[in-house]
């Protein structure tokens, strides 16, 4: 459990360091991951399977986020030429 | 078994560490599948097979397949390794790294309130997970395929090149 | 009848203002001289009932003017004994002035404007003097300020009239509000505003010196004072003679000025329960006295020499008032109104004659071009300064001397106080003659003589301020008190402290020996040795004095400095009204919170997910402080 | 159902106007005169019946009530007392005036102006004649909205910013009231279980008096703002420089009047008792009105700024003769209110007179204009006089009332109010200095009064004379109400009259905790 914690919190790290949004797709994978190893863990200790089964879906979202995401990135790229998330800044309030 | 499961997870805790440093991307993704391995085998250790092979089949094997083609295709080549040099300068890390640690130490905290001794594993034959998936959660089962069928569609439709320009203020042509 | 008297002049104002300016000059002239005219003539009509006893009243109501409640006050007019005095003089006198006016107007392009203000203003002054409410005294009393602000800035051309016009009115205002508080007291405890029923219920309301009483009196001697240009408020009259002269004749000499006298008058009877009050009245009136005294002195030009003369011969009437000698103040009041008019218009003669010149040391030796109006000026200055037996002017100022000594109230310092007043008029009036008429011919252009129509009305009252005087003889010259047993029944006879003529001889050859003295003096400052007195006036001390009393004993330097600039600093200041400050103030602050807000949404992804974290840190570190610890 | 009509025939004459503005500009204007004429003509016909026979003190001259969400208790409840019909005739007048001057003024939408301008006064004569409080705050509101549009549209340089001033503040003003009429709503019904906005009903709430106190500040608020004295007033002298002239006739004529009838109205018989307690306060702040707008008044050199920060300096005085309590100074407000309706508009008048030829209100560029225009200024010496108090026109007759009243009430205010006249003597004198007399560096060769100037402001003249000296009449008028005040008496409901005048009032209220 407080490894998940570890993952989670380094994952956050990643995430609110990285510029390039792919370092932060893939923290947020990181992320999901350590959530996922809760799940487990938690599943495991009361012999419940329902812990697995949201693990499932995790794996499910995650796969569906990643592809979307990855669209994304391609078109932003596409448009600012460069992966940079501060030049996407043109949502100025 | 608590050999095992140390070790492993340093691993995991290293590699993601890796991740988090590397300066090119290539090297940070290897690094990352050697993470969900590490917790593959943990998963393994927490008595929940079925969830160690899929993390390895879907996650490991499907997602960062993906990642790893994708990033092929940007062909970045090494100035995006020295982009990130600049970007990362260590000044940078102090503060998000100080409110992480803070976090970390809070769920260490809420953890370490109700330990219960890390000794009750408990199997959970595949078999319990497949009845439950179809038993209570079956709405939710079907609710994850459309959840994939609207990512396959979006992933599709986003990526296409089309010629004419998506928004009004997009006006420049995707090359 | 009674009330065509003030009606008339209120008509042909009227009428001058809708058509004044299709009228030609001579159709003006006659509107508003034959409505004073008639005025006067209704006047003689009712006053002869009058000669023979004393208490004769005429009360005419005309309409209820404001009725709420508890209290009404109605337009009526009351003409008993001293209101006639009051009104004849003001009627004559105004129908002189205008006569003069037409000559001394004759070339003014405003003419019909010129009367229709003349007019309004003694029709008002009419009202104020036969009011019967306090009410309606009161409007006549502001109707008459207003004429006096309109008449005063009649050249409007120059800002310098306007500004003289502007302190006339506000000086005179400040008396009013004095005045008006009176009044809501005296509603406050009488339930009414009837002067006859005031005067009847004050005794059983107010013992004699009880403090509310005595309020009032001063709160009406404050009213008084700011209309008759008494002691604190007297500043406006010397700059009032910015307006043309017979304006200052009627107004500054003749009528207004003696509103107050007519106030205090009429409601003797509460200065008789508030004796404080009336030694206040005394003391301000002997001390007016002697500063205008000495400020004519020193003055250059020749109608502010006779505005201060006035504010002095008015010092003598509230002398006379403050000592008890009711009849003798009102008799000065209509002695002095005939030889001041008098002074007034031959002055106004001589400017004409000088093509607008009014600096007496620019005039000389008119003796000989302008010999008529030489002769009536010198019978108006004789009788100013009270040369005994043939002026009028002795009669009633040295009744007033001697009363001021011999009245249960006088006192000494009153009597020393009026004697240095006869001596110093007697100086400043010849001063003048003697520069204007006598001595070198300064100016060079030939002065043209008046016209006739000026000459007949300074004949007139040259005539009337020489036998007015015979209407009331001291006892000691044959005793005839006419004029005083005329008003026994309004104003109460004056108590003597004891009646030995031959102090009464003394005091009278005392103050004929001074008026000589002051001649003397005068002669000798201007004829004589005029290079003597120079270098005297040069000594430092002399020039300090001499730029004092010039000034006015420096109360306009002194009201401004402590009333005028500090209202106009703190108004310039308050320019932009403060308290719209504190609006702006609030928008501008609603403002900048917006901007604030702006500012976090700065698009930068990172900073988003920081946001998150925090919040995340936030609720957890919470969570934990109220769960677990 | 005569109160019916004088609220709508300018509502008629409003939707007319614009509609014939389409066709032609004349036409237009021509109907929205006609129709205020008829309304005044209508005031004056009830004025002089009432004359003839006089209804007893205490009594209503005409009452109408109609449900209209009888849910909530909610009535069209008019009434008409001396008090309201005198402010209507004065609308009537007023309004018929503000139409005729902007004639030539007003040169674009003239439709859409007119129908401002009669929707306005449709607004005000529904404020002075309503009996229910949720009907007055409907009214309240639509002679706002009009308003807001005539500054805003027809306005000067800075228009925008005075209209939106002015919204805000009477809103915010408005909306407290709102507040204040749904306390009064719900602690009646709380007490006597009878849920009406009725007026009658509402007058004797009983309540402890801490809530009295808020509910009284409440309704307070708004007729403060209205009315403007001192912490609330700064929206008046901008709305004036930027109002259109016919825009601030309308505006100080009336819309003022609509504060000073609302306390009279709402404030004093509600909450007799709070209202007592907060009197020397509400003195306190009449008075600061008088000398701070009078200062203020001083030293402005735009001269309709001058002119409204002096209407700031009247309305202090109804501030200070509304608590005084007594019935003279009651009379005494209600005069004020009429003379300085008429001599303030007036003002505004010539100063849009003076607008339209020099098109500058700057006072330091005005001067000498006396033998240009010797008509005019005649006539602004009669107003300024008026203005400054002088006796023999309207507002020495009121504010002698005001002082005698309020001196029973409470010596030193009414001194300082005293000495406020000395101020409005030393504002009124500058505004006939700097534009009259004195020397013009300019020579401009400007007309005199028109024939449709003189056709409005011979009546003003005449009316303010006639104020001045013979007052009886308007004074006569209001002495039906008075009982109320002095004697905290509740008005007990108009029973049926005789000639069937008074409508018996239906039992319209509606018991909200059984359905009926």
């Amino acid at each position: 459990m407080t490894l998940a914690g570890i993952l989670f919190v380094l994952g956050l790290i990643s995430m609110l360091i990285r510029r390039n949004m792919i370092f932060m797709l893939l923290s947020v994978e990181i992320m999901l991951n350590a959530a996922g190893l809760a799940f487990i863990v938690a599943s495991s200790h009361w012999a419940q399977p329902d812990g697995q089964v949201m693990f499932m879906f995790i794996l499910s979202m995650a796969a569906a986020e990643v592809s979307v995401g990855l669209a994304l990135i391609l078109q932003l790229y596409h448009q600012l030429k460069s992966l940079d998330s501060d030049e996407a800044s043109r949502m100025k309030g | 078994m608590g050999v095992f499961f140390y070790i492993t997870a340093a691993i995991a805790v290293f590699s993601t560490a890796m991740v988090v440093t590397r300066f090119n991307i290539m090297h940070a993704l290897l690094y990352l599948i050697v993470s969900l391995l590490s917790v593959a085998v943990i998963f393994y250790l927490y008595g929940a097979p079925y969830m160690a092979s899929l993390e390895i089949i879907v996650y490991a094997g499907a997602i960062m397949v993906l990642i790893i083609f994708f990033v092929m295709m940007l062909n970045l080549g090494p100035e995006s390794t020295r982009l990130e040099k600049q970007w990362l300068k260590p000044g940078m890390w102090m503060v998000p790294a100080l409110f992480c640690v803070i976090l970390l130490g809070e769920l260490v905290y809420l953890i370490a309130q109700n330990h219960t001794p890390v000794t009750g594993i408990k199997e959970v034959p595949p078999k319990a997970v497949g009845r439950s998936l179809f038993g209570p959660y079956i709405l939710a089962v079907e609710l994850s395929a459309m959840l994939l069928m609207a990512g396959i569609v979006g992933a599709y439709h986003l990526g296409r090149q089309q010629p004419k320009t998506l928004h009004r203020f997009l006006q420049s042509k995707p090359s | 009848m009674l009330f065509l008297i003030p009606a008339l002049p209120f008509f042909s104002a009227l009428v001058l203002i809708l058509a004044g300016r299709s009228l030609n000059k001579a159709a003006v002239s006659v509107i508003a001289c034959g409505s004073m005219g008639i005025a006067a003539a209704i006047t003689l009509v009712l006053g002869l009932p009058f000669l023979q006893s004393g208490e004769h009243i005429i009360v005419q109501h005309l309409w209820t003017w404001m009725q709420a409640g508890s209290f009404t006050a109605g337009i009526d007019l009351r003409l008993d004994a001293l209101s006639l005095a009051f009104v004849f003089v003001i009627t004559f006198v105004g129908f002189l002035i205008h006569v003069y006016s037409t000559g001394y107007m004759a070339e003014d392009a405003d003419y019909s404007r010129f009367f229709a203000c003349m007019n309004l203003f003694v029709g008002a002054m009419l009202l104020l003097v036969l009011a019967d409410n306090l009410l309606l005294l009161y409007f006549g009393w502001e109707g008459v300020g207003l004429c006096s602000y309109l008449l005063i800035g009649f050249w409007y051309k120059d800002p310098a009239n306007g500004y003289a016009a502007r302190k006339a009115f506000i000086v005179t205002r400040v008396g009013d509000t004095a005045m008006a508080i009176a009044l809501f007291m005296l509603f406050q405890y009488t339930g009414t505003l009837q002067i006859q029923q005031i005067l009847d219920q004050a005794p059983q309301l107010w013992a004699a010196g009880n403090s509310t009483i005595v309020l009032i009196a001063f709160l009406l001697l404050g009213g008084a004072v700011g209309k008759s240009a008494q002691l604190p408020l007297q500043t406006w009259l010397p700059d009032a003679m910015a307006g043309p002269t017979p304006v200052s004749a009627l107004i500054h000499a003749a009528t207004m000025v003696t509103a107050g006298v007519y106030l205090i008058a009429r409601t003797h009877v509460l200065f008789e329960l508030a004796p404080a009050a009336q030694t206040g009245v005394a003391v301000i009136g002997a001390v007016t006295l002697l500063l205008a005294g000495c400020s004519a002195l020193v003055q250059t030009d020749i109608k502010r020499v006779l505005a201060y003369s006035t504010i002095s011969q008015i010092g003598y009437m509230f002398l006379a008032l403050g000592v008890g000698a009711w009849s003798a103040a009102i008799f000065h009041f209509v002695t002095h109104a005939f030889f001041k008019a008098l002074l007034f218009m031959g002055a106004g003669a001589v400017i004409v004659a000088m093509h607008h010149e009014q600096d007496m040391f620019k005039m000389g030796g008119l003796r000989k071009q302008l010999p008529a109006v030489f002769w009536v000026f010198l019978i108006g200055s004789a009788s100013l300064s009270a040369i005994p037996f043939i002026t009028s002017g002795f009669y009633s100022k040295d009744q007033i001397v001697w009363l001021a000594w011999s009245s249960v109230h006088g006192h000494t310092f009153y009597w020393i106080a009026a004697i240095t007043g006869a001596f110093l008029t007697a100086m400043y009036t010849f001063r003048m003659v003697f520069l204007t008429f006598y001595g070198p011919k300064a100016s060079h252009h030939t002065p043209h003589a008046p016209g006739n129509s000026m000459m007949i009305p300074l004949y007139i009252l040259a005539l009337c301020s020489t036998l007015a005087g015979f209407v009331e003889l001291p006892h000691t010259m044959g005793h005839v008190t006419l004029f005083s047993d005329w008003l026994q029944h309004i104003l109460p006879a004056v108590q003597l402290q004891q009646e030995s003529t031959a102090l009464e001889w003394t005091s009278q050859l005392l103050a004929a020996g001074l008026t000589f003295l002051g001649i003397y003096i005068a002669w000798v400052w201007v004829i004589e040795r005029p290079d003597g007195m120079l270098r005297f006036s040069q000594m430092p001390f002399m020039r300090w004095l001499r730029k004092l009393w010039f000034s006015g004993w420096a109360f306009d330097a002194l009201y401004d400095e402590m009333l005028v600039h500090p209202f106009v600093r703190t108004a310039r200041m308050n320019r932009r009204d403060m308290i719209d400050r504190i609006y702006t103030t609030l928008a501008r602050i609603t403002e900048w919170l917006h901007n604030m807000l702006a500012r976090t949404q700065s698009g930068l992804l990172r900073w988003y997910i920081m946001g998150v974290v925090l919040g995340a840190v936030v609720i957890l570190s919470v969570l934990i402080w109220r769960v677990y610890v | 159902m005569v109160l019916l009509y004088i609220i709508l025939i300018p509502m008629f004459g409003a939707l007319l106007s614009w509609l014939a503005s389409a066709r032609n500009i004349a036409l237009c204007r021509w109907i929205a005169l006609v129709s205020l004429l008829c309304g005044l003509l209508l005031v004056t016909v009830l004025w002089v019946s009432n004359a003839a026979d006089p209804t007893p003190a205490g009594h209503w001259m005409y009452n109408w009530q109609q449900p209209w969400i009888p849910h909530f208790g909610i009535s069209l409840h008019l009434a008409m007392d001396g008090l309201s019909l005198v402010m209507l005739a004065l609308t009537f007048f007023l309004g018929a005036l503000s139409v005729l001057i902007s004639w030539r003024e007003i040169k674009f939408k003239i439709g859409f102006f007119h129908f401002n301008l009669l929707f306005v006064i449709a607004g005000i004569a529904g404020v002075f004649l309503t009996m229910d409080l949720f009907l007055f705050y409907f009214f309240w509101e639509v002679m706002l909205i009009p308003m807001y549009f005539l500054i805003g549209i027809w306005g000067h340089e800075r228009r925008e910013y005075a209209a939106y001033k002015f919204f805000i503040f009477t809103q915010a003003g408005g909306l407290l009231m709102l507040l204040a009429i749904l306390g009064l709503y719900f602690i009646h019904g709380a007490n006597t279980g009878v849920y009406t906005f009725d007026y009658f009903y509402l007058l004797n709430t009983p309540m402890e008096r801490a809530v009295a106190q808020w509910l009284m500040l409440g309704f307070l608020v708004a007729f403060v703002v209205k009315l403007p004295a001192i912490p609330f007033h700064t929206w008046l002298p901008d709305a004036h420089t930027e109002a259109p002239t016919a825009g601030s006739v309308v505006l100080a004529g009336l819309l003022l009047k609509t504060g000073a009838y609302g306390i009279l109205r709402f404030v004093l018989p509600l909450f007799p008792a709070a209202s007592h307690d907060f009197a020397p306060w509400a003195m306190l702040l009449g008075v600061a009105g008088i000398l701070y707008g009078g200062q203020l008044a001083y030293s402005q050199p735009d001269l309709k700024r001058l002119i409204a920060y002096t209407s700031v300096s009247h309305m202090g005085f109804v501030l200070l003769g509304a608590f005084a309590f007594n019935e003279l100074a009651y009379k005494g407000v209600v005069m004020q209110m009429i003379a300085h309706g008429i001599s303030t508009g007036a003002l505004f008048m010539i100063a849009g007179a003076l607008y339209e030829r020099m098109h500058t209100r700057e006072l330091s560029r005005m001067g000498g204009l006396w033998p240009a225009m010797p008509a005019m200024g005649t006539v602004t010496m009669i107003f300024v006089m008026a203005s400054l108090g002088l006796p023999g026109l309207g507002n020495f007759v009121a504010e002698f009332m005001i002082l005698l009243g309020s001196w029973q009430a409470n010596h030193i205010m009414t001194i300082l109010a005293t000495i406020g006249l000395v101020i409005a003597t030393v504002y009124s004198l500058r505004i006939m200095q700097k534009v009259f007399f004195g020397q013009s560096e300019r020579q401009y060769a400007l007309p005199d009064l028109g024939l449709r100037e003189w056709l409005i402001m011979a009546p003003l003249v005449v009316v303010i004379l006639w104020l001045g000296v013979y007052p009886q009449t308007v004074l006569g008028t209001i002495t039906n109400y008075e009982l109320r005040i002095t004697t905290f008496s509740a008005p007990h409901v108009p029973q049926a009259e005789s000639s069937g005048r008074v409508v018996p009032v239906s039992d319209s209220s509606f018991v909200i905790n059984h359905a009926p």
